[in-house]
């Protein structure tokens, strides 16, 4: 394979999973909501685009269906859920995730069962070389993650993005301050699941064929380790978590494709991060990019000012 | 066929009452989910294969070996793991977050030393039929290790000093504290003894059906719909529970084969009483304590 | 004029009956004291007003609009507030950050706001600073203004708390025990800041222990015992009750079982 | 030579102090009253003792072996019973299993079924719900059994949180006559207790807390006729209580 291109397309599922890892990050980093279901939402997505694509769709509207649906979902599935315990919730979403998967197994009226489903490229009618295709995925995907990044940055550094981490605190005392709880939660839980089904229409459009099992619980995993990886609770944290995971799980393949062992760097892969994991929350579990304070330059002007 | 159906319900219950007794008694003392518990039940399959693989194994070999290996693996994990993120007061979502990696640890660990090809036990069960219905000793074997389970940790929880002791645990930690219990000692037998079983469900499922890595994960989500639906742990709750599901699975199946639906949606069933039972009874059936 | 109208408020804990009918109102532009023994269900009543607990039965109005079991948020934003005894504050978050949240109607609290009405917010949010470091100073807490609470002793958390419903312009607040595990001085500071507030115009349902408080700045006084209202009048009145010593130091009468 | 011997203890929560430099001493067979009213800090004394608050300074000798700083499982087998005020049965164990668990720590069988025996006799109430429930228990219930299952590790001392709050009249009475019988057969105790009169009536000794001080202290009962106590107890100033009793 052309290295260069093999470093491209590295580049656009880091650029995919940096997506994943930014809605959890709203979702846990910053609200404390722990959901263990964003495979299903990332599903969707993915699944809804191959089917409006299907039907004649333009890309770009059948990338905003994948959000909206996605987000729909996330309401439907975090009203009832929101109201549980956070150990409830973890399994409901998990479970949550599991169905949708088999749903999409087992209905092969809806897009192909487990034989899946191809997708046509949008970038066909340009007759462009492998490394330019690569490319202009490339382009795409990251436009996207920049203008997601821009408005999460936003979003999580006003007043809107002080409610949730002090939802992440403490619920009672929000609510307690006026605050529908339950409210921004289902607002958090609706972003989060429209950016993880953008996510899920960028990988079906790039990979142009999807079937159930690319939507294991596995990736839900691997969404989980970037974050606490990166450092929850701050955005750069999670592209940075997105690209040293991604860059890693590569890196062992290229290892077992190169290089004889005695052992199956696929299987060693997964044990590894498995014990990185825990001893990054036994040990750091801030992350590599610690939270930050809300970025408000308002209020520094007034610490000056006030302390002079 | 009826009386069919009965008793794959009854094959299905003992089999969630086995694999979930320890993760819903874990999840009483230590207060999280134990996420590895589909593993612990996978790699007690394995083991199991790794006795009946040999020309004189037999399943009455494999139960206490995987038993007595899961239970220590589980003890391991718990004091290398789990003690510590406990004792440091981690965020829930942490300690599921780290079960859920020890689950991918020992997972791919077992593909790594029985690889990811679909093995069998290659037993034979003798069938036993009256008139439409039929029983192998493989199903007897369940029902009663079952059977057995339920009457035997009755017996510990309510008769002996150490089964009071974990309840009493359970119910107010800090209370037993003082009357002198040692935690430690306690909660470290309840992961050896849970896990043990759940290494058994893990032979049984796999004389049943195949031996693959993914064994346990296939029937987490009916572990957790059990435990729930009994009220966490709540020893008695899980066994009416782990009957509800059984028959509700198992007559689940007739109903979607008749609607013409797939049977892939059997584990949909679980899910749909879990969802429905978080909804109105959040506190299981037991309920309200 | 009352403000606020309890009436006949039943809770059951299990098969303890912690509040056995408890009826009170409060007026308007007053500061009430409500005064009883450990576990006579003060705390418990104040956190069924703010819909923080259930009731068993009974009914709660503010203003004359029916206010039982509507969501804690609902009734904050008809111009009550509340503050937890044992402070319950964003240990991660800054202190300045924990006390500007409390202020009501932030536009910048919107999801679409917070991102398109940008301009607006933080010409809000400068106006809130400077509300902020008021209530800092007040405090002496300027300090520790970009300090995480979590950094603060017991007793300035304790502070933040105080300055937090302070933060939000109520009409009235519940205060649960606003001078507890602050310096008597200090204590004192805290209810002449209330006493101004009140002349402004606020109103104020306290529980407070502190007799002598309750003596200095309540204009009327409930006591409550066993889940019931026992005695009510103006503090010197109630306290001089010889049914208030005994009930105080906890000798009980056979009324009450 | 006191059986319990606090000297100087300051005690409390994270970093704030809430007892301030309290001593007090219970000799052996004796009955010691804590009184003071909400947030005086007598709770945070006895729970800094057993491990459960934090211990700045002073020193805690039982029996003269120094048992400062030990840990809350520690404190039955040096001979401390210890009642708390609430959470005080476990509501799922019935009131056999709830007394058999009071004696975890012996390992004496036949005398531990001797001494439920004696305890039924001692508590009719009990004896009576045997295979009940904890939780079905009413409060005055819950807090005999509370008392008879600390009781069951044979300790030398009660520590008793408030074990008359929440009871009405009639049921403090109950649990006050059954305490003076166990303290009649040997077994020292150690009380806070709101309901002053009742305490300072049948204590020895007692000592009033304020604000994490001990403002006062004497002979029960002539502390209960004490016109200062009423000062102390209420913290109110001095003026205001000759304002008071005119």
């Amino acid at each position: 394979m052309d290295p260069l291109v093999f470093i491209l397309d590295a580049l656009v599922f880091v650029g995919v999973f940096m997506l994943l890892a930014l809605s959890l990050n709203l979702e846990f980093g910053y609200t404390g909501l722990g959901n263990f279901g964003k495979v299903a939402f990332f599903m969707v997505g993915a699944y809804i685009y191959a089917i409006a694509i299907q039907f004649g769709l333009p890309f770009y509207l059948s990338l905003v269906l994948c959000a909206l649906v996605a987000s729909i979902l996330g309401a439907l599935v975090s009203l009832p859920a929101l109201r549980l315990r956070e150990d409830y919730l973890a399994i409901t979403t998990i479970a949550f995730g599991e169905i949708v998967r088999i749903i999409f197994k087992a209905e092969q009226s809806i897009a192909g069962g487990v034989w899946g489903i191809s997708i046509p490229s949008i970038f066909r009618d340009l007759n462009l070389s492998i490394r330019m295709s690569v490319v202009a995925n490339l382009l795409l995907v990251y436009f996207v993650v920049i203008v997601v990044f821009i408005v999460l940055q936003l979003l999580t550094n006003s007043p809107y993005g002080r409610v949730l981490r002090a939802i992440r605190e403490d619920d009672e005392a929000v609510s307690v301050l006026g605050k529908n709880v339950i409210y921004y939660k289902v607002q958090v839980f609706m972003i989060g699941s429209a950016v993880a089904g953008l996510s899920g229409g960028l990988y079906a459009q790039y990979l142009r064929f999807i079937e159930p099992n690319m939507f294991l619980p596995l990736v839900t995993f691997f969404v989980w380790i970037m974050l606490i990886l990166g450092g929850s609770g701050n955005n750069k944290g999670a592209l940075v978590g997105a690209l040293l995971v991604e860059f890693i799980s590569r890196g062992s393949r290229i290892l077992k494709d190169y290089v004889a062992l005695p052992v199956d760097a696929h299987n060693v892969q997964y044990i590894m991060f498995g014990v990185l994991i825990i001893l990054i929350i036994m040990y750091r579990p801030d992350g590599l990019v610690r939270e930050k304070p809300l970025k408000a330059d308002w209020i520094e002007r007034k610490i000056t000012h006030g302390n002079s | 066929m009826t009386e069919q159906i009965i008793i794959n319900s009854l094959v299905t219950a003992s089999l969630y009452l086995l694999a979930a007794t320890g993760l819903t008694l874990t999840f009483g003392l230590s207060k999280f989910p134990n996420f590895a518990y589909a593993e612990f039940v996978t790699l007690g399959a394995f083991l199991g294969l790794f006795v009946l693989r040999n020309p004189d194994g037999n399943i009455l070999f494999a139960l206490p070996i995987a038993f007595v290996g899961v239970g220590l693996i589980s003890v391991l994990s718990y004091s290398l793991v789990f003690k510590n993120l406990v004792a440091r007061s981690t965020n829930l979502i942490y300690l599921m977050i780290s079960s859920i990696a020890l689950g991918y640890v020992i997972r791919h660990g077992i593909a790594e030393i029985w690889g990811w090809r679909t093995q069998s036990y290659q037993q034979v069960w003798t069938i036993y039929r009256f008139g439409d219905l039929r029983i192998t000793t493989l199903w007897i074997l369940m029902i009663a290790a079952a059977l057995l389970t339920g009457i035997v940790l009755h017996l510990f929880l309510t008769r002996s000093r150490l089964g009071k002791a974990i309840r009493a645990i359970a119910n107010n930690p800090d209370l037993a504290s003082i009357t002198g219990i040692n935690k430690q000692k306690i909660i470290i037998l309840t992961w050896f003894f849970g896990a043990g079983l759940a290494g058994m469900a893990g032979v049984f499922r796999a004389a049943a059906t195949r031996v693959v890595p993914m064994l346990g994960w296939d029937i987490l989500l009916p572990m957790f719909a059990v435990t729930i639906l009994g009220g966490i742990g709540n020893f008695y709750g899980l066994i009416l529970a782990s009957l509800i599901l059984g028959f509700a699975e198992n007559f689940g199946v007739v109903y979607l084969l008749r609607a013409g639906l797939s049977t892939e949606y059997r584990m949909a069933i679980a899910f749909l009483i879990l969802i429905i039972l978080l909804i109105f009874r959040p506190k299981g059936l037991a309920g309200g304590k | 004029m009352a403000i606020l109208e309890v009436n006949n408020v039943v809770k059951n804990f299990g098969g303890l009956k912690v509040l056995k009918g408890a009826t009170l109102s409060v007026n308007k532009g007053t500061i009430v004291g409500f005064v009883g023994p450990n576990g006579s269900g003060k705390t418990t009543l104040l956190k069924i007003i703010f819909s923080l607990l259930d009731s068993d039965g009974g009914s709660i109005a503010f203003n004359g609009n029916d206010i039982t079991g509507l969501s804690s948020h609902k009734i904050y934003r008809q111009g009550l507030s509340f503050a937890f005894q044992l402070p319950r504050l964003f240990l991660r978050m800054p202190v300045l950050d924990n006390l500007i949240i409390a202020a009501r109607q932030q536009h910048g609290e919107g999801l679409l706001r917070s991102l398109f009405a940008r301009r607006a917010w933080s010409n809000q949010e400068e106006m809130l600073a400077d509300k902020v470091f008021q209530t800092l100073n007040f405090l002496e807490l300027t300090h520790l203004a970009k300090n995480n609470t979590g950094e603060l002793s017991g007793g300035q958390r304790k502070l933040v708390e105080i300055g937090r419903a302070l933060m939000a312009d109520p009409e009235m607040m519940l205060l649960d025990e606003p001078a507890a595990g602050v310096n008597p001085v200090l204590g004192k500071k805290i209810y002449q800041k209330l006493r101004i507030l009140c002349e402004q115009g606020m109103t104020f349902l306290v529980v407070e222990h502190k007799l002598d408080m309750v003596l200095d700045f309540a204009d009327w006084v409930y006591m409550i015992d066993h889940g019931k209202i026992m005695l009510a009048g103006p503090p010197r009145d109630v306290i001089e009750s010889p049914d208030f010593y005994t009930t105080y130091v906890g000798e009980k009468n056979n009324a009450s079982s | 030579m006191p059986l319990l011997d606090l000297k100087h203890i300051h005690a409390g929560y994270n970093d704030v102090v809430i007892v301030n430099d309290v001593s007090v001493k219970v000799n052996n067979g004796d009955l010691i009253a804590i009184v003071g009213p909400n947030g005086c800090g007598k709770s945070t004394l006895i729970k800094s003792l057993l491990g459960m608050a934090r211990l700045f300074s002073g020193k805690v000798y039982f029996n003269e072996d120094d048992i400062t700083r030990i840990k809350p499982w520690q404190a039955v087998n040096v001979g401390l019973g210890y009642v708390p005020q609430t959470n005080n049965v476990f509501t799922n164990l019935t009131v056999n299993e709830n007394l058999e668990m009071g004696a975890y720590c012996r390992s004496d069988k036949q005398s531990i079924k001797t001494d439920i025996n004696d305890i039924y006799e001692q508590f009719p109430e009990l004896a009576a719900r045997k295979k009940n429930r904890a939780e079905t228990l009413s409060g005055g219930e819950r807090q005999l059994l509370a008392i008879a299952r600390a009781l069951m590790s044979r300790p030398r001392m009660l520590l008793l949180e408030e074990p008359l709050a929440f009871l009405s009249h009639k049921a403090s009475m109950v649990v006050m006559n059954r305490l003076l019988e166990v303290l009649a057969a040997g077994t020292s105790m150690l009380m806070i207790e709101q309901n002053t009169k009742i305490a300072l009536q049948n204590s020895a000794y007692a000592y009033v807390l304020n604000e994490g001080k001990c403002v006062i202290e004497g002979k029960g009962p002539e502390l209960w006729e004490n016109k200062l106590l009423r000062q102390r107890f209420l913290g109110l100033d001095k003026e205001e209580v000759l304002a008071l009793e005119d």
